[in-house]
Order: structure tokens, then C-alpha cells, then sequence
């Protein structure tokens, strides 16, 4: 028995220290995004944005006299199969990779890229993502922050809301956006007097719409997904809560006006531009090819805000003549007003993107939604 | 001091008196058997005796000891074991397994052996399933040692279930209407094996319906009505009692 | 105080929907012992049905009609699917005298295939149903608010429930029913022919699991393909604490789980209130293991 | 002897893989190494013992939490997290099985899943401020000796690999004791174990602990092969999923679990691009086992009998 294990523990160090080599003749560029699950669509459209730009470049001749070529891995917008995806895609060797759609599924991938020195580049707002100092990470939104900090501004500057409630369901986007929205309000001077967590999907939120309403809140708002939002507003007009609803980026979505019904006029929504009104001429360019592939509309702002992360680690092999991932890094580290469909793309030290430029709607009575305040 | 003492057992379940302050003794060396009709109490009496009920009021005296209200392994480690009247075998497993059951308490291998085996559990383990075979051929059942007990016949599976008991090397052996569903020359056979587990040493009480087997196999007899005690002595006597008599026929 | 009614009436609106859902459970697990973890997907699977009927037919009639055509269409397909449930995955293993344990695997894949077939049938997204099924009234009784969509499911839930009640207790079938689910064996030598009560549980568990399913589609709008656990386990935890296998502890168990959730979200904590169900359910099972209005019943030995 | 000749081909098999298999096929490996590990823990509980155990998830979650939050909290090594990934699971297993082991049959199974959604909502609401709440915990690192990070997907393969042989091994000492047959004879009829002498109760909260045990080391397992843990990675859907595992494959039958984990886990795989319809295929498999094969695909034999007693 003792001989067996022994005999196992040799072959077991030999073989993985025998570890594998590859080369190839492509640039590999991996995508990692939930392609099936509930965020399906953000996900599809994120891995058909990249195969665009991709087969545009490759029509050019590639890049560095190399095709490039696209791995696609579905990570469901969970953490533990992004983790493996992660894996997989460095296996293969990739350079770069473009994704998660979820914070979580961008977070849960992010130790594995750094160990292995591959790129990658995420639509995450949470603010995690920029703080564990690995400089293989580029986020290509804004953060949670930048938004919170918007939402005070509105919420207690210029609306003047006294008595605010924050809501969030439990998933880490909802949660760390609504946790920043709340330290944004008491940071510009604002009450929260009640922050409150309801479970995603239970449909039932009259128990704690009704506790809210002894409280006599100015305002509710809300830090999570359509789905809910829009039951949590139908109910809260059902249960006669005259306060006002506001809800953050995930809300905003067709799905919430026909959730919320009437009940859904007179809301505030929060987010950044829609992808039609982005004003420059080269996300016009970017729609129109994309529309000419598909035959349909890119599924989000989402969806840009990845190609622009793309776009400059495209731009930067070229600018470097070289795919060493480290130089890349260092290259994009400094970038600065790249022109990018969603706007100038700038990095920080941090990996972080500035320049946010968000916006609030009111959903009108016809169920259109008018701009009522942008940010300077 | 007697070998078992029941004394002023009660056992109720909700308003029904299943056995009203029932006594008996029983001595070491004999085959003492209760007698009923049917309804009488005579299993709840074992149920009391083995643990699996805790009887309302009265004590259970065991070589001195009370042991009323104990769990029933531990009665059983103490040198009592019991048949049931529905049999009650493990009955997806071998022969040989279900009797080396009964070896649990007397095999000293701990919870560890489960995890590494030792050279001491290797002396053990071999030491216990032969004292299991030892079982296997006093009650003749080599021919099924490997087969599955579900699927044996009545009579040897009553055979197992005796064999099993005996495996934990018991003082008292309880039969629960051992020859239950046995045609008569099974019946015959059991009452020679009760002689025979007599003579090395054990204790015998049963339950039983079939008037032959306790006429011709037990010393001393105790019959019982609606929980009640109505008589007791030596099978001759008991036969030509006239409460018993009412008992049975009235 | 207003508060209080308040969660009351959030309560009793919800726990009528689990009371609808629980007698299902309760019933099938009295007659057949067995946990039929499928039976929440019907609910899903009502609610799906009842949004297409109504977009077939919604337009071209009125209000209260309207309801009534989706009500008795959704209540035919999902009885029809109840008993096809039966007849496939639980038929055959009790012919073939399955071990308990294969029932469970069967009502699991059951589930599975029904959570799964709805996904494929309707996509991932979430459906929604159209706001305008009832009128969107609401009444304010001393401060205290009811919506139409509130009172029209309490009341029709507990109307449904006393028709069961009936059923079980007058009708020659009910007595059957109460027959087999003390005991199946003694019940088919009285001549009950228990799989025709089998099939008429699962006609009036679909049944009532399709009422419940409408009225989820009604009163929250929201649709989508692994809702069914959601309400299912808070059914079954209701059944539990009415008493499995007793038709009015699934009853009152239902509105009490219904009214104890909205009092723990309310008063306690919404993020803990789904581990408050599960910690109230063990507290039952460890110290009234037969619930409420169970009866203990003694192991034969 | 053919028997063993197969059981020994399998085992060298199974260490040789990395050799002839590229990355992408050595992680699948490793995932059915883990998740067998855990389905033949479960089926020390659901089929050796005969409890129904709804809520195995929890101890294999917190095999993976302890070793995380250690590990990428505290910074811990790896293998020092792993006695505490043990220990953890198993005092848990003890404190909440202790009282429900008494319960039968459905009643037990309602209790333990009813424990897993206590546990993932635990998780999710971060309790004691160490679980991460719904993210999780990210960043867990793979084992190192003296200095030497063992990271290749083949090492994980086989500190994987490791821990499922000490499985089977337990497993195989197990089915050759007292403990193990008494838990058989608990599973085939409790109370007439109780009066041959079997303490019925210390044998049922024992399954639980050693299965737990076990559960904790594919816990660390799972840490280190996906370098984050999540709380729906330990709900109860998963331990619904190592439920069937045992018994579609067969109770009590280590090929039968290794097979049930293996179309659980494995086939999917193969078949990823019908990912959406694979859980539709697989509940209608799931029917058509239990008509068909109502003691699962590889239904265990008993009568492990030395032979100096067969005659």
C-alpha cells in the first residue's frame, strides 16, 4: 500500500512538472462572457462586438503581420464557471481577453489573468475590480463610484430629497452599488434612513415596501436589476408610498416600464447614454456595421463600452509592435484620449477609466424617456 | 436477587392500558414462556423489557440492576437480546453479514477501523467472523451462507434471526412467537433448538400461540389478559386453570 | 398599528397562493408519500400558459370574461399535464414496486425536465403578464390599503379551498381519497381502486396549482422559468407545518407561512427572512415533527 | 481477480491521463475528480447509512470556504488550510445532525435542505463579515512546497487526484469494518440494529462527520482548481444534484457513483454546444433510470464475506 502511494506521488510530480509549451501562428484574443443564462444577450453581444472588429482588422492583414483570432468561453455570469473559463482560455494562450459582462464573473477570472500574464478588459462597475493591484486589468466603464456620486448629486443637491431610502438585492453588483450610493449621500450631506436588501426574484415586496412606508421616505431608490425594480415600483404605487423612484443603470430597461405599467411614469432612472445617442461619428460607424452583421442593434452601452477595451489593446500591439503583455500594460497604463466609440478612453495607474459621463431620464406617461439632468 | 424482575409494569397509549401493573420473575437457566390471546400485551412487554418503550410506571430489574427507560443497545450490550414476531432481518444482505451483526457489541475494533485499518483490527475482524460462522453451523444454514436472507424461506429465516441473536453471546434470548408461520415439523425442530440454546447457558423467555410448543418446551408460565396477570406456574398447572380456560374460550 | 394590518393583508394575499399550492403537496404525500417536487414547475407552467392564452384571446373581450376563458384554459392543460406527470414518472414505478427513493429521483428529473422544457419552450428572459387583467383599484380601510388583485386572490383562494373542503369530506371520491391516505393497502381490500384516487389527487392538486399559477401572473406580473422552487419550497414548507398529509393543516399552514414571512421581512429582516422559513420549518420537523394539526402515529413493531 | 485486475487498469489510467490529454480535457478531469469525491461522501450518508441528506453542499462548501477565507484572507498556505477544511465540516456535521438524525426518511430530507438554505443565505449575507457575501471569496492560491507553486492545471489534477484515492481508500476500509457494516444494517432496518446492539444514533451522526470530512477535502480541492468560491456553487440545487448522483448511479456502489457523476459532470462537457437542453436531457434520464433501473445503473452487490467462512 505505502509502495503505491510513494509510486503515485512520483509520477504525479513528474508528469506536472513535464508542463506544456505552445505556440501559434494567431494572436489569440479570448472572450469570456455569460453567452447563455440570464444575462444571455449582454453576453452574445459582447462576443459578437469582438468577432466585428476582429474580422475588420483581419481584413486590414491582421496585426504585427499575424491573423488574429477569437476564443470564445462562456462563463454564464457565474463566478465559478468564469474561474474555469479563466483557466481554460489561459491554457490555450491567449494575450488578451475581453470580459466578463458581471462584476463577479470579471472579479472571479481576474486573479487567474494576472498569475498568467494575460490582459483583460471589463465592463465591471465594481469598484473592487481596479483595487487588488494587478496590472494586467483595464476596466472600460466607469466605476460604481463614479456613478453613486452622481446619484448623491442628484438625489440630494439637486433634487433635495430629505429622507432616502436605498434598496439593493443581494448580488455584489446591486449590493456595491447601492453601499456606494449610500456613503455617496451621507458624504454630500443627505439622510438614508433606511437601507434594505430584498431577495432578487421573490416577487413579493410588500413586506418591506410596507415597513419603508412607516417611515415616510421622501425617496426610494433602488440599486438593482429591472426585474425586481419593476415590481418593487408597481407595488409601492399599489401600497400608496408617495414617494418618489429612482432607479440605478440596471434598471433603466424596456422590461421596467411594462414590469412598473402605469405605475412606471414619473420614475427617475439613472445610467449612462443609450447607445443611439452616443454622439460621435465613429460609434455611428460601429452601429452601422454592427446592424449590417447582425441585423440588429447592439444589446447595450455594454457591449461598446467593451469594444472601446478592445479597441485600444488593439491599438496599443500596434503602437508597440509587440503582443509582451507587460509592455502592453505599460503602454495602455499611459494612454490617453484614445478616441473610442463611447467617448476618449484614458487610463489611470490603477487600470481604472475616467471620464464618466452619466444622466438622469423620467420615464413619461407615454412610457418615452426624457433627459431631466446631465452630469457637467 | 432473581435473574429478570418485572415489577409493577404499566405501559399506556393514550386512554388504552396495554399492561396493568404486571410482575414476574424469571431465574437463570429457565425457559419461561408468556402466554395470551391475541392483544393480551404480551410483545408490549417485550417492547418494555428491550428498550424500545419506556413503560409509564413500574421497573425492569436486570441482575440487579434497573434498567427501565435504557436505550436498547445498551440492554442489548448488557446480555439481553430478542427476535421479532414479524421478522426482522437486514434482508438485502447475506446470511453470514446478518449474523455477523450480532458480533457489533463483541468485536473491539473502534469508529477508527472504518477509517485505517490496523494489525489489531485484522486479529479482530477474523476472530468475529468465525465466532459468526460458529453461529452459521450451529443452526445448519451453511448451504445459504452467501445468499441474500430476503430471499430464503420462512423457516431459515427465523433460523438467521435466532442465529443473530445468539451471535451477541446473550444471558436472556426473547423469542417473539418464534414458530409463527412455521408448518410442524419446523415447529418440532425450534423446540429442540430451544433445548439446546438452554444448555449452553441461556436463558430463555418466549411469546407463543402454539399451545404444543409451550406445553412441551417451557418450565414456568405466565398468562396474561388485557395486560393483566391471571395466572402463573408450571404448564401442567396452567392448564387446568379455569381463569385461563375462561380466558381462552370466553 | 396600521402597519401591522397592513403586513396581515401582505401576508394573507401570498399565503393563499402557498395555501392553493400546499394542498397539492399534501395531498400527494398523504395518498402516496411521496414528496412531488414537480409540482411547483406546474405552478411555473400555469402562469406561462395563462400569459399565452391571454395573449391569444386578450383583445377581443372584456375584463371578467376574459379571466374566466384563461382561468378554465390554463386549469384544463396543467390538470392534462398533472396527470401525464403522473402516468410517466410515478405510474410506473408503483407498478413496478420502486423503492421510495427512485420516486424522489423521478419527481426530481420530473422537475428538471419541466423547468428546463419551459426554458427552451420560452426562452431564459422573463415574461410578463399585461397590468390591465384587473382593475388596478385600491381600497384604503382605516389607513390599511388593499388592491382589487389582493382581495380578488384571498377571497377566491379561500373559496377554493372551502370547495375542496367539500369535496373531500362529502363526495364518495373524497371519502376514498381520506381512505387511501391512511391507509393504501387496507383501502384497495375495501375495493378502492387507489389509482383512481392517485389520479384524481393529481387532477385536483394540478387543478389548484394552476389557480395559484394565474394568480401569480396576475397579481406580480413577472414570469419566468425556475420561479416554480421559489413558490414549491414555500408550499412545501407550508404543507409541513400544517401537517403533511392533512388537507386543512396545508390550508392553514399556507396563510400562516404567508403572514409569518411578512412579518419577519417587515419586522426582522428581509435579507434573513428565507432562512427564518427554513430555521421555523427544522424547529417543526425536530419538535412537532407532524405539525400542527398532524396526528403522531406510533410505529408498529 | 478480473475484478481487481479492471478496478487496478483504472487507477494507472487515471494517473497517466494528463500525459495524453491537453488542458482543456485535464480540467474536466479534475471537475469529476472533485465532484466524485463529494458524491461518494454523499453516499457514505444517503446510501450506506440510508439517510436522506438534501443538504450535502454545506460541508463541501465549507471545506472550500475555510480553505478560501484562510488562504486568501488570512494567508495561510494552502496546505495548512487543509486540516481546518476538515475540522470545520466535520464539528458543523456533528452540531446539525445531532438533532435530526432521529427524523425519517423525508422528514430528514426536508431538514437537511432547509440547513443548505440557511447556509448559502449565511453566506450571502456575509455573516461574521468573512464570506464575501453573494461575490464570494477571489484570489485563492494552488498549493507550494518548499517554495515551488504547483499551479499547471496537471498538479491540481493530482492534488485532486490525491484526495480522491484517500476517498476511496476510506471508503474501501470503511465497507470492511464494523463501522461500515453497521452502517448497512442502520440503512436496512434501524431499530433492528438498535436491538442487536448497534448505538444507532452514534453511527448516524458518525456518517455525517466522516462524510463531511471528506466533503471538506474536495472543498479545498475546489478552491484551489477555481481560485474563487461562491455561495451558488454550494446551494441547494447542488446538493440535489449529488442526491441523484448516488442514486442514479447506484447506493452503495462506487462504480455506480463514479458513473452518475460522470454523466452528471462529464458529459455535459462533451456535449457543450446543447448546454441549454443538457439539463432537460438529463431529467428525462433521470425518469427513465429510476422505471427502468429502479436500484440505479450499477446497483451494489453485498456479501463481502471473507472467504475462510465460505465454504
Amino acid at each position: 500500500m505505502k509502495k503505491l502511494w510513494g509510486l503515485f506521488l512520483v509520477l504525479a510530480v513528474a508528469i506536472s512538472l513535464s508542463s506544456e509549451a505552445m505556440a501559434s501562428s494567431y494572436i489569440l484574443i479570448g472572450v469570456q462572457a455569460p453567452i447563455t443564462g440570464k444575462y444571455a444577450n449582454e453576453g452574445q453581444g459582447i462576443a459578437q462586438a469582438v468577432k466585428l472588429i476582429v474580422s475588420q482588422q483581419n481584413a486590414e492583414g491582421g496585426i504585427l503581420g499575424k491573423k488574429i483570432k477569437v476564443i470564445v468561453c462562456d462563463d454564464e455570469g457565474t463566478a465559478v464557471q468564469a474561474a474555469i473559463c479563466a483557466r481554460d482560455l489561459v491554457n490555450k494562450g491567449v494575450i488578451a481577453v475581453i470580459g466578463s459582462y458581471t462584476s463577479t464573473s470579471t472579479e472571479a477570472a481576474e486573479a487567474t489573468y494576472y498569475r498568467a500574464n494575460v490582459l483583460q478588459t471589463s465592463d465591471g462597475t465594481s469598484d473592487r475590480l481596479t483595487k487588488h493591484g494587478y496590472w494586467t486589468f483595464f476596466r472600460n466603464s466607469f466605476p460604481n463610484s463614479a456613478e453613486a456620486a452622481f446619484t448623491a448629486q442628484y438625489l440630494v443637491n439637486k433634487k433635495h430629497y430629505k429622507r432616502i431610502v436605498v434598496l439593493s438585492d443581494h448580488s455584489s453588483y446591486s449590493n456595491g452599488l447601492s453601499n456606494a450610493v449610500a456613503k455617496a449621500i451621507k458624504k454630500a450631506g443627505g439622510t438614508v434612513i433606511y437601507r434594505g436588501r430584498i431577495t432578487s426574484g421573490a416577487q413579493n415586496f410588500t413586506p418591506v415596501l410596507t415597513k419603508i412606508k412607516s417611515m415616510n421616505p421622501d425617496v426610494i431608490y433602488f440599486g438593482g436589476y429591472y426585474t425586481d425594480g419593476g415590481l418593487i415600483r408597481a407595488q409601492q404605487v399599489e401600497l400608496r408610498i408617495k414617494a418618489d423612484f429612482v432607479g440605478g443603470d440596471s434598471v433603466d430597461n424596456p422590461d421596467f416600464l411594462k414590469l412598473a405599467g402605469k405605475s412606471a411614469a414619473g420614475t427617475y432612472l439613472i445610467n449612462v447614454p443609450t447607445p443611439s445617442i452616443l454622439p460621435y461619428p465613429l460609434a455611428k460607424n460601429f452601429l452601422k456595421a454592427y446592424k449590417a452583421r447582425y441585423h440588429m442593434m447592439p444589446p447595450s452601452i455594454w457591449t461598446l463600452l467593451n469594444t472601446d477595451g478592445l479597441r485600444a489593446i488593439l491599438f496599443a500591439i500596434k503602437e508597440t509592435g509587440t503582443t509582451n503583455t507587460v509592455k502592453l500594460a505599460k503602454y495602455l497604463h499611459n494612454l490617453k484620449d484614445f478616441p473610442g466609440i463611447t467617448g476618449p478612453v484614458t487610463f489611470l495607474k490603477s487600470g481604472e477609466r475616467t471620464g464618466s459621463v452619466y444622466m438622469t431620464y423620467e420615464v413619461q406617461e407615454n412610457g418615452s424617456k426624457k433627459i431631466v439632468y446631465k452630469e457637467k | 436477587m432473581h435473574f429478570l424482575e418485572v415489577k409493577n409494569l404499566t405501559m399506556r397509549f393514550g386512554g388504552l392500558i396495554a399492561i396493568d401493573d404486571l410482575s414476574f420473575q424469571i431465574e437463570e437457566g429457565q425457559i419461561f414462556g408468556i402466554i395470551g390471546p391475541n392483544g393480551a400485551g404480551k410483545t408490549t412487554v417485550f417492547n418494555c423489557i428491550t428498550g424500545i418503550y419506556t413503560p409509564g410506571t413500574g421497573e425492569i430489574i436486570w441482575q440487579g440492576k434497573n434498567i427501565t427507560g435504557k436505550s436498547s443497545h445498551l440492554i442489548t450490550k448488557s446480555g439481553i437480546v430478542r427476535t421479532f414476531q414479524t421478522i426482522r432481518l437486514f434482508s438485502h444482505m447475506s446470511v453470514a453479514e446478518n449474523i455477523m451483526s450480532g458480533r457489533h457489541n463483541k468485536s473491539r475494533q473502534s469508529w477508527l477501523s472504518g477509517i485505517i485499518h490496523t494489525p489489531f483490527y485484522k486479529k479482530d475482524e477474523k476472530e468475529n467472523w468465525l465466532k459468526a460462522a460458529e453461529q452459521i453451523d450451529f443452526f445448519d444454514l451453511t448451504d445459504y451462507t452467501t445468499i441474500e436472507v430476503g430471499s430464503l424461506p420462512y423457516g431459515i429465516q427465523r433460523k438467521v434471526e435466532m442465529a443473530r441473536a445468539l451471535a451477541t453471546e446473550p444471558k436472556l434470548l426473547i423469542l417473539d412467537e418464534p414458530a409463527a408461520g412455521l408448518n410442524d415439523k419446523e415447529t418440532e425442530e425450534l423446540s429442540g433448538m430451544i433445548f439446546k440454546i438452554r444448555d449452553r447457558g441461556i436463558t430463555v423467555l418466549l411469546i407463543e400461540h402454539d399451545m404444543d410448543l409451550v406445553m412441551n418446551t417451557t418450565e414456568e408460565l405466565c398468562v396474561i389478559n388485557f395486560g393483566k396477570k391471571i395466572a402463573e406456574g408450571t404448564p401442567e398447572s396452567i392448564q387446568n386453570n379455569p381463569k385461563v380456560i375462561e380466558a381462552y374460550l370466553g | 398599528m396600521n402597519t401591522f394590518f397592513q403586513q396581515l393583508v401582505n401576508g394573507l394575499t401570498i399565503g393563499g397562493i402557498y395555501a392553493l399550492i400546499a394542498l397539492g403537496y399534501t395531498m400527494v404525500y398523504g395518498v402516496m408519500k411521496l414528496i412531488n417536487f414537480a409540482h411547483g414547475d406546474l405552478v411555473a407552467l400555469a402562469a406561462y400558459i395563462g400569459l399565452t392564452i391571454f395573449m391569444k384571446v386578450g383583445t377581443s373581450s372584456s375584463g371578467l370574461s376574459i379571466l374566466l376563458i384563461v382561468l378554465i384554459g390554463t386549469i384544463m392543460i396543467i390538470v392534462f399535464a398533472g396527470m401525464m406527470l403522473e402516468l410517466i414518472a410515478y405510474r410506473p414505478l408503483r407498478n413496478a414496486g420502486a423503492p421510495r427513493l427512485s420516486a424522489v429521483v423521478s419527481a426530481l428529473g420530473a422537475s428538471m425536465v419541466l423547468e428546463n422544457g419551459m426554458m427552451l419552450l420560452w426562452g431564459p428572459n422573463l415574461k410578463i403578464f399585461p397590468s390591465n387583467i384587473l382593475p388596478s383599484s385600491t381600497w384604503s380601510i382605516g389607513g390599511v390599503i388593499i388592491s382589487s388583485a389582493q382581495f380578488f386572490i384571498i377571497v377566491s383562494s379561500l373559496v377554493f379551498m372551502l370547495l375542496l373542503h367539500l369535496f373531500i369530506n362529502k363526495t364518495k371520491l373524497g371519502t376514498a381519497i381520506r381512505a387511501a391516505a391512511i391507509d393504501q393497502e387496507a383501502a384497495q381490500l375495501m375495493g378502492i381502486n387507489v389509482n383512481r384516487v392517485i389520479v384524481t389527487i393529481f387532477v385536483l392538486g394540478s387543478g389548484l396549482a394552476a389557480i395559484g399559477g394565474i394568480f401569480v401572473g396576475i397579481y406580480y406580473r413577472e414570469v419566468y422559468f425556475n420561479m416554480g422552487w421559489l413558490y414549491g419550497l414555500n408550499a412545501f414548507v407550508a404543507a409541513i407545518v400544517g401537517g403533511i398529509g392533512n388537507i386543512p393543516g396545508a390550508m392553514l399552514g399556507g396563510i400562516l407561512l404567508g403572514v409569518f414571512n411578512a412579518f419577519i421581512s417587515g419586522y426582522v429582516s428581509s435579507s434573513w427572512s428565507e432562512a427564518f422559513t427554513f430555521i421555523l420549518l427544522i424547529g417543526i420537523l425536530i419538535f412537532r415533527p407532524t405539525g400542527i394539526l398532524g396526528e403522531r402515529v406510533a410505529e408498529k413493531v | 481477480m478480473k475484478k481487481r485486475t479492471v478496478t487496478y487498469a483504472l487507477l494507472i489510467l487515471s494517473v497517466l491521463f494528463p500525459l495524453f490529454s491537453n488542458s482543456s480535457w485535464i480540467t474536466i478531469g479534475t471537475t469529476f475528480v472533485i465532484y466524485s469525491i463529494v458524491s461518494l461522501s454523499q453516499d457514505i450518508v444517503l446510501g450506506r447509512a440510508g439517510m436522506f441528506d438534501m443538504g450535502h453542499a454545506i460541508y463541501f462548501g465549507m471545506g472550500a470556504y475555510t480553505t478560501a477565507i484562510l488562504n486568501s484572507t488570512y494567508g495561510v498556505p494552502v496546505l495548512l488550510t487543509i486540516p481546518f477544511a476538515v475540522v470545520i465540516p466535520v464539528i458543523f456535521a456533528v452540531l446539525l445532525a445531532a438533532p435530526i438524525v432521529h427524523l425519517k426518511g423525508d422528514y430528514l430530507l426536508v431538514a437537511t435542505l432547509g440547513f443548505n438554505i440557511v447556509f448559502e443565505q449565511a453566506l450571502k449575507n456575509n455573516l461574521f463579515g468573512i464570506t464575501g457575501g453573494p461575490n464570494g471569496i477571489f484570489g485563492v492560491g494552488v498549493p507550494s512546497i518548499f517554495g515551488i507553486e504547483f499551479s499547471s492545471q496537471a498538479s491540481i489534477y493530482y492534488f485532486s487526484l490525491f484526495f480522491l484515492f484517500l476517498t476511496l481508500m476510506i471508503m474501501n476500509n470503511l465497507e470492511a469494518s464494523k463501522t461500515g457494516r453497521a452502517l448497512h444494517f442502520i440503512n436496512e432496518d434501524s431499530l433492528a440494529s438498535e436491538t442487536i446492539g448497534i448505538n444507532t444514533r452514534f453511527y448516524k451522526i458518525f456518517a455525517f462527520a466522516i462524510s463531511a470530512a471528506l466533503s471538506g477535502l474536495a472543498g479545498v480541492a475546489f478552491a484551489v482548481q477555481y481560485s474563487t468560491v461562491s455561495p451558488e456553487a454550494f446551494n441547494f440545487i447542488q446538493s440535489v444534484l449529488f442526491f441523484t448522483i448516488v442514486i442514479v448511479g447506484g447506493q452503495s456502489s462506487i462504480p455506480g457513483v463514479l458513473i452518475g457523476t460522470f454523466l452528471m459532470f462529464v458529459v455535459p462537457e462533451i456535449f457543450r454546444e446543447f448546454a441549454t437542453a443538457r439539463y432537460f436531457v438529463f431529467g428525462i434520464a433521470m425518469i427513465l433510470t429510476m422505471i427502468l433501473r429502479p436500484k440505479g445503473i450499477w446497483p451494489v452487490k453485498f456479501g463481502r464475506i471473507p472467504k475462510y467462512i465460505r465454504h
